[in-house]
């Protein structure tokens, strides 16, 4: 465990912080790996890296329960745990690739989205959310991707189209040439997508969450299948999502370690 | 699979209290044993046997996190036994019997003797091969003491399974008690088959920036390198104090050179924890080393090493 | 040197037992504690107070070699406690407390009650400071029982030493028991002024090659950084039983951090025994980084953290 | 603990054997360096280097009692156990140097020679045994020292001067403008060389012997006045040979940590 300090704190909708952190040993994580953080007295929960560089990481955080609402509630200069950065990275692809998020699993996309970008042909980028204060980093993106490649859903249609953000996702894949597509959260909306690039036969790389404990692929908690998804995962590929299947978007374990449905 | 011939006349086969294994090392308790996937990806790392995750009569969640911290060398955990009671569980031992390969040993733990035997039951009528009782638990009548520190409770514990269960019965002793051979004594006469020596040591970590213990548990268990010097010690102790009682070395083994130690004090297997978190297939590097081993210093069977540290 | 006003308004100052420290780092017995000499250069490297080699009634050879091997983390020692006997040591002790300007602190051994308090009394004669009872070895009339794993034999050894001399008696407690609040409440109520927690972790180290355990004495005392997580848990189940009783921490303190921890555990002082190999002005460099911490934290002294980490 | 191979042993007298080991770090030590030698089942005792380099290590051992008499027992191929390199090493000297040594403390001075033959200006080495047969090394000496600047001598005169190795020194020192004076040897031999070169203010390092047990400066076994034998030494400089003037070749600790005559 080492101990950070949080240097600043941005509100990036009502329910989501970005935090940015002290860590020499997580500023130098890669798009896709998560950080246990640990909230003094709280919890410890993991998170996935927003970004990273010069000392410095970066985690946006929604408020859901007890642990990310007592993070809401700190300040810059608090002091924070932290472990990681911990398991594998989304993979490179040079050509045109697509990413798709849903809620804050747009945050590991994002900081793929800035690594890409001057790497691939192309980048589109489609992004989903309840509504419209709730999509992320809409900003960002749109500094990455232009116009036409960045698409927005919201379920009540306070932006972009009013859909689920798989509805645009159909088409675009029948449209567009893929070499690689990627996406991250809620394993629902994964799953999906991964049934969409499946019927295409196209590549995907989808980041996954389970219950994370040991995040060293020790105690079990994460375990999809065969996999840990702290030290095999989070990044899971097509044909390790084939393997899966049966627990994708379906089941997870819970605290006493029983499958409970998602 | 090798058949009961060829296990015989490996030189890594080893058997023990009415097991026969593959090869002399096994998946400790708690490391990534929920379910039946997670075990047979560890048999096929090439683990001679799995040892489950400790189940108990119900649904425990466990602790919250911070569940683990690293130490110097090794690791504290403090996971507060989270698993799904034996009712749930009893499904993912009949499910691992059916893909696993290995010898499947049902990790039990409870609060006083009858909840030992009933989960101990449970578990051998799903198909366990074997049961190892984790007995570092407080006893609830008795607030306070560890069932596994009194030789009286784990005398009455140990007797109480054996009288439920047909399958072999495995202690594993706790390291935290001042004579680990009066509590494998007191095993052994109740009826165990083998022991295993040994669970975590009592630890804790602070942090002192924040100025407070770190696990949410406060203590918790050491593992991991820092433990081997006292695990050794106590196979040592129990192999002189008892002879021939089968014992199953745990504590830091992350390599051949580590499980060769154990053999020599005494123990007939070995089981790996903390080691696996770095790679999974440590059981396979672990079993080929010995392999080696054996070869380069003309012994025909891993049982021929055992105890020889004691030769004078 | 500073006068008592001065130690007093120092933030590193600290008092216990009746002694008073400038600063809370002590030598760890057995630890360059043969001669005055060696004391002497410990203190100018900065400890606030030393203990001397375990010091018994008679000269004992010790062990004969290997007594020391190196573990994951740590060192395995079996000295066998060496020692010229009081009548000797006596003298040595005598001439520490005319060139060493921190208090000395005897540590003394023995088989029974009474060797204990003869060796003290001599101890306390020749100018101790204090005694501080090593209670790690086997009681003659009940062998294979170490003292200090009986609140019996302890209470017993305690009563006594404690009737024989004026000075302040401390006692350095064994980590190889089942409870140390057991054996800590046992020795305060049978007198002790302070408690020293703790002494090495029964371990040993056993070579493949050859087969053999590497320790002539077979076994040893594990210390270092592997056992700092188990001393820590010690120093903080004492603090939370027994409340004021003064407690020195000790095992594998190596820099100011670790020193922290075990004062936000409950330690008044902390005592530094295998990081003495590496530097013998490690107390120096603890003693400034606590220092710093202090100052960093806004705490005037030493004594307002001690025990902190057990805050809700 | 590492555990080596003996490859080779060599007799060098009646009561005098070279054991070269295998190892990688051991292989590196300097001269003045010593090292823990196991003889499994025996004893652990502490040895000077004779010789480093290509992943071996050698050391001339006399027999004494019962460690060194199984060490000679033991045959090539025999397994035992090292600890080290530990300790200081002579500095080196460029001027004009003199290397005095007496029965096996002539080993560390012969490594050291080896190392300061082509870097001196002038390599004078002064060799002392009771009798003929344990005068150590002449041969290899011979081939670093010219004819006249080795000077040997036995008590029974069987070689070289008779006399002991003190007594050609002091018309050497008064002779001869010495930079450095190195000695390795029997702590009186030790003693009444350094009462000459304080007598004529000269510099000198020797090599001291004290009980070994942890060897790593922890048990203080090895103590001579503040100093560490195994880590501060064994080489001790003149100022530090001052200081610690009252035990030199007079009283060491013994195994219980009394004070003993020597
Ligand atoms: C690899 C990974 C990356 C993640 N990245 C982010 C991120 O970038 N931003 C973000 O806001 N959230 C992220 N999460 C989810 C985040 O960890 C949970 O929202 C958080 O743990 C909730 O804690 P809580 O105490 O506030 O809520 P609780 O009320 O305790 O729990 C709410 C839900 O959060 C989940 N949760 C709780 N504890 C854990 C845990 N230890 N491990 C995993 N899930 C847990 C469970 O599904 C639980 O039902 C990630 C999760 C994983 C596994
Ligand atoms: C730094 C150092 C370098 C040495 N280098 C050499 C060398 O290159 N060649 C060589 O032949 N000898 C060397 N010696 C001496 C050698 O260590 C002893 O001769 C050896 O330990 C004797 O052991 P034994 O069991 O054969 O004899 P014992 O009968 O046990 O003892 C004979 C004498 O050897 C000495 N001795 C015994 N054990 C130890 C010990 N653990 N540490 C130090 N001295 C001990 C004591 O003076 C003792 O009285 C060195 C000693 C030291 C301290
Ligand atoms: C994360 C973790 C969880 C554990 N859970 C259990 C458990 O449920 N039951 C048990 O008997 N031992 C449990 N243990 C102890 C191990 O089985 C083993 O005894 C100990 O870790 C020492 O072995 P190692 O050093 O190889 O890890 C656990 C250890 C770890 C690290
Ligand atoms: C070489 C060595 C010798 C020791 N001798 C003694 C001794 O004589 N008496 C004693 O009470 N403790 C002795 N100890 C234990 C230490 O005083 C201390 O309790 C232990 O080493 C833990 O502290 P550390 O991790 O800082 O070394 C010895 C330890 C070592 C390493
Ligand atoms: S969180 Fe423990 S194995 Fe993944
Ligand atoms: S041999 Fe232990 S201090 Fe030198």
């Amino acid at each position: 465990m080492r101990i950070s300090q949080i240097v600043r704190i941005r509100t990036e909708s009502p329910t989501v912080k970005t935090f940015m952190l002290t860590d020499r040993l997580c500023a130098k994580a890669k798009p896709g790996q998560f950080l246990m953080l640990w909230i003094p007295g709280v919890d410890e929960i993991p998170l996935s890296v927003l970004d990273a560089g010069d000392n410095l990481v970066s985690v946006s955080v929604k408020a859901v329960g007890d642990a990310t609402r007592h993070l809401h509630a700190l300040e810059a200069g608090a002091t924070v745990g932290v472990r990681g950065p911990f398991g594998n990275c989304f993979t490179e692809s040079r050509g045109r690739v697509l990413l798709v998020g849903g809620g804050t699993g747009t945050a590991p996309l994002l900081f793929l989205a800035k690594q890409l970008a001057a790497k691939t042909e192309r980048l589109s980028f489609v992004e989903g959310a309840k509504t419209k204060d709730e999509l992320l980093f809409v900003h960002e993106l749109g500094g990455i991707c232009n116009e036409k490649s960045l698409i927005t859903t919201t379920e009540d249609g306070t932006a972009g189209l009013q859909c689920l953000v798989t509805q645009p996702l159909a088409s675009l894949l029948d449209k567009e040439k893929f070499d690689m597509i990627y996406t991250c959260g809620p394993e629902i909306m994964v799953k999906k997508i991964f049934e969409m690039t499946e019927k295409r036969k196209l590549p995907i790389e989808a980041s996954l969450e389970r219950l994370m404990r040991c995040g060293i692929g020790l105690c079990g908690s994460c375990m999809i299948g065969k996999y840990r998804v702290c030290r095999d995962g989070p990044v899971f590929n097509a044909a390790q999502l084939r393997e899966v299947q049966e627990e994708l978007g379906i089941s997870k374990l819970g605290f006493d370690g029983s499958r409970i449905p998602l | 699979m090798n058949g009961e011939f060829s296990l015989e006349s490996n030189p890594l086969s080893i058997s023990f209290a009415g097991l026969t294994l593959a090869n002399p090392t096994i998946l400790a308790s708690g490391i990534l044993g929920y379910s039946a996937e997670s075990l047979n990806r560890v048999a096929k790392g090439g683990a001679g046997a799995v040892v489950t995750k400790s189940v108990g009569i119900a649904p425990r969640a466990g602790y919250s996190n911070p569940t683990v911290v690293q130490a110097e060398s090794g690791l504290i955990n403090a996971m507060g036994l989270p698993n799904p009671g034996i009712e749930v569980y009893s499904e993912e031992i009949r499910f691992s019997k059916t893909v696993l390969r290995v010898p499947v040993i049902a990790s039990v733990f409870g609060y006083s003797a009858e909840e030992y035997a009933v989960v101990a039951k449970r578990a051998v009528e799903a198909g366990a091969d074997a049961v190892e009782l984790n007995v570092s638990c407080p006893h609830v009548k008795q607030t306070g003491a560890e069932i596994g520190q009194s030789p009286k409770f784990l005398s009455e514990v140990v007797q109480t399974v054996k009288a439920a269960i047909s399958k072999p019965l495995i202690v594993k002793l706790s390291p935290n008690v001042a004579d680990i051979t009066v509590l494998a004594r007191a095993a052994v006469e109740a009826g165990a088959d083998a022991l295993t020596a040994v669970n975590t040591l009592k630890a804790m970590a602070i942090d002192a920036e924040t100025m407070r213990p770190i696990l949410s548990n406060v203590r918790g268990g050491l593992s991991g390198a820092a433990v081997k010097p006292v695990a050794l010690r106590c196979v040592y102790d129990i192999h002189e104090a008892l002879g021939d009682v089968p014992v199953v070395g745990c504590g830091g083994v992350a390599n051949w050179r580590d499980a060769v130690e154990f053999f020599l004090a005494g123990a007939s297997a070995v089981q790996i924890g903390t080691a696996v978190a770095e790679n999974t297939e440590v059981f396979q590097a672990v079993t080929k080393g010995v392999e080696t081993y054996l070869r380069r210093k003309h012994y025909g069977s891993v049982k021929e090493i055992v105890g020889l540290a004691h030769r004078k």
